[in-house]
């Protein structure tokens, strides 16, 4: 279990590499990775920033990460969350979850990207090429993707 | 002490993204007014302390809040915070 | 969109890469790994083969892709899938899936592997250390796990 | 022609996992005989050319088959058909 923030980029295959290594107990692995898209033809985005708020991020990326270990059966699990300016095509998030069965990985990861869209302290400035950027509105259907959740375990 | 007088409560609040560009500051030092219960309170409090604090909070609704590193809603007490923050709703991932 | 039925192994990292190299429209890539498990401590598995049907294997993956690109908005997706022998810690199967949106990426990919798990003609034969291996059962729930994505579209 | 005569059918039978183990062969090829409509006809006929086959059908409601590399039910007909695999529940991934 872990959890990074960083600027830098990161790499899928050498993340899932060091998580899993040397097991053999592991029977499914799940990544999501989140990129930058380039906006549509009328408003390109030329790039974007993502501010967020350094002392809380990790501490509730952890709260996030611990409440999947909670629900699901988790052998390891890992999230990377980068910061800073960044351009269309690039990562911007990383989620791994590893366990014995394929729907116990395929749901913990479901779930950790949607309390991460809707706890995590991030927020998007975009720069589009007709200037009509600025602050990314929060999506109404994030917050309804979590209430799937919530019936589950009520 | 009565509810006019100072409390010996002093906190950080922070402020991220727009709400950090419309009050101008990414952070600041104040000690509350004892007076003050909930987040709703000194979000009350705040906006009487200018035109900036009144544009951050215009829809007080759209606006979340943390004490101490945790989301909170409005009625969240504020015994206990060090540092508050103020932010939109988040966008990451 | 893309099936290959191969002997050798395969990288996660170089797979994704090469799937959305030099686009900006993919938002959410999300990737299945299926890996050998070494059993328990009293029948460890020493190795498995892994048997397929190679005329129709090639043909009935194609045929579940098209399926999924049929009822997700895909922009990319790859299934690779071994066969031949395999010890535990290896990898046997990748699905990578590429979307705009997370929730699309998410379903087609557990979609895809649902209905590899009971649709594509493989059959695995394990050797265990207690002599007690043979032909692996087929698993009731994995045929289970399909009824979801009918009543999702009937 | 009568049904006790043979057709001009000719078809490739393939034997996967345990079927191919049980029948002692992983593929022949066959002169069907014309009075064989489905997949359930076929497996009663082939029951009848030895224990081996019996044994290999014994269970037929766990038997999968395919017609032509797809996936058929026990009364898909044979008619067209050029290749029948037989083979167990299939446990990839």
């Amino acid at each position: 279990m872990a959890v990074r923030i960083q600027e830098q980029d990161f790499e899928i295959g050498a993340e899932v590499r060091e998580l899993v290594h040397g097991r053999t107990d592991v029977g499914a692995i799940v990544t999501f990775t989140g990129i930058v898209r380039g906006g549509d033809a009328t408003t390109a985005i030329t790039d974007m920033t993502l501010e967020h708020y350094p002392g809380m991020t990790q501490a509730e990326l952890e709260r996030i990460e611990a409440e999947a270990s909670d629900r699901w059966p988790l052998q390891a699990s890992l999230i990377i969350h980068r910061f800073g300016k960044l351009l269309p095509g690039d990562n911007i998030v990383l989620v791994v979850t590893a366990s014995r069965h394929r729907h116990a990985a395929f749901e913990a990861a479901s779930f950790l990207m949607d309390y991460l869209k809707t706890r995590a302290p991030f927020w998007k400035n975009e720069t589009r090429s007709d200037g009509s950027g600025g602050w990314v509105d929060a999506r109404e259907s994030d917050e309804q993707s979590l209430a799937r959740w919530h019936t589950n375990r009520d | 002490m009565t509810e006019t007088m100072q409390s010996d409560q002093t906190v950080r609040i922070l402020y991220f993204a727009w709400m950090r560009e419309k009050t101008g500051r990414s952070e600041e030092t104040v000690q509350l007014p004892a007076s003050l219960v909930n987040i709703a309170d000194l979000i009350g409090w705040l906006k009487t302390r200018g035109p900036e604090y009144e544009a951050a909070f215009d829809r007080a609704e759209v606006v979340r809040a943390a004490i101490n590193q945790t989301h909170v809603k409005p009625d969240a007490p504020l015994a206990g915070a060090r540092e508050i923050a103020f932010f939109p709703p988040v966008t990451g991932g």
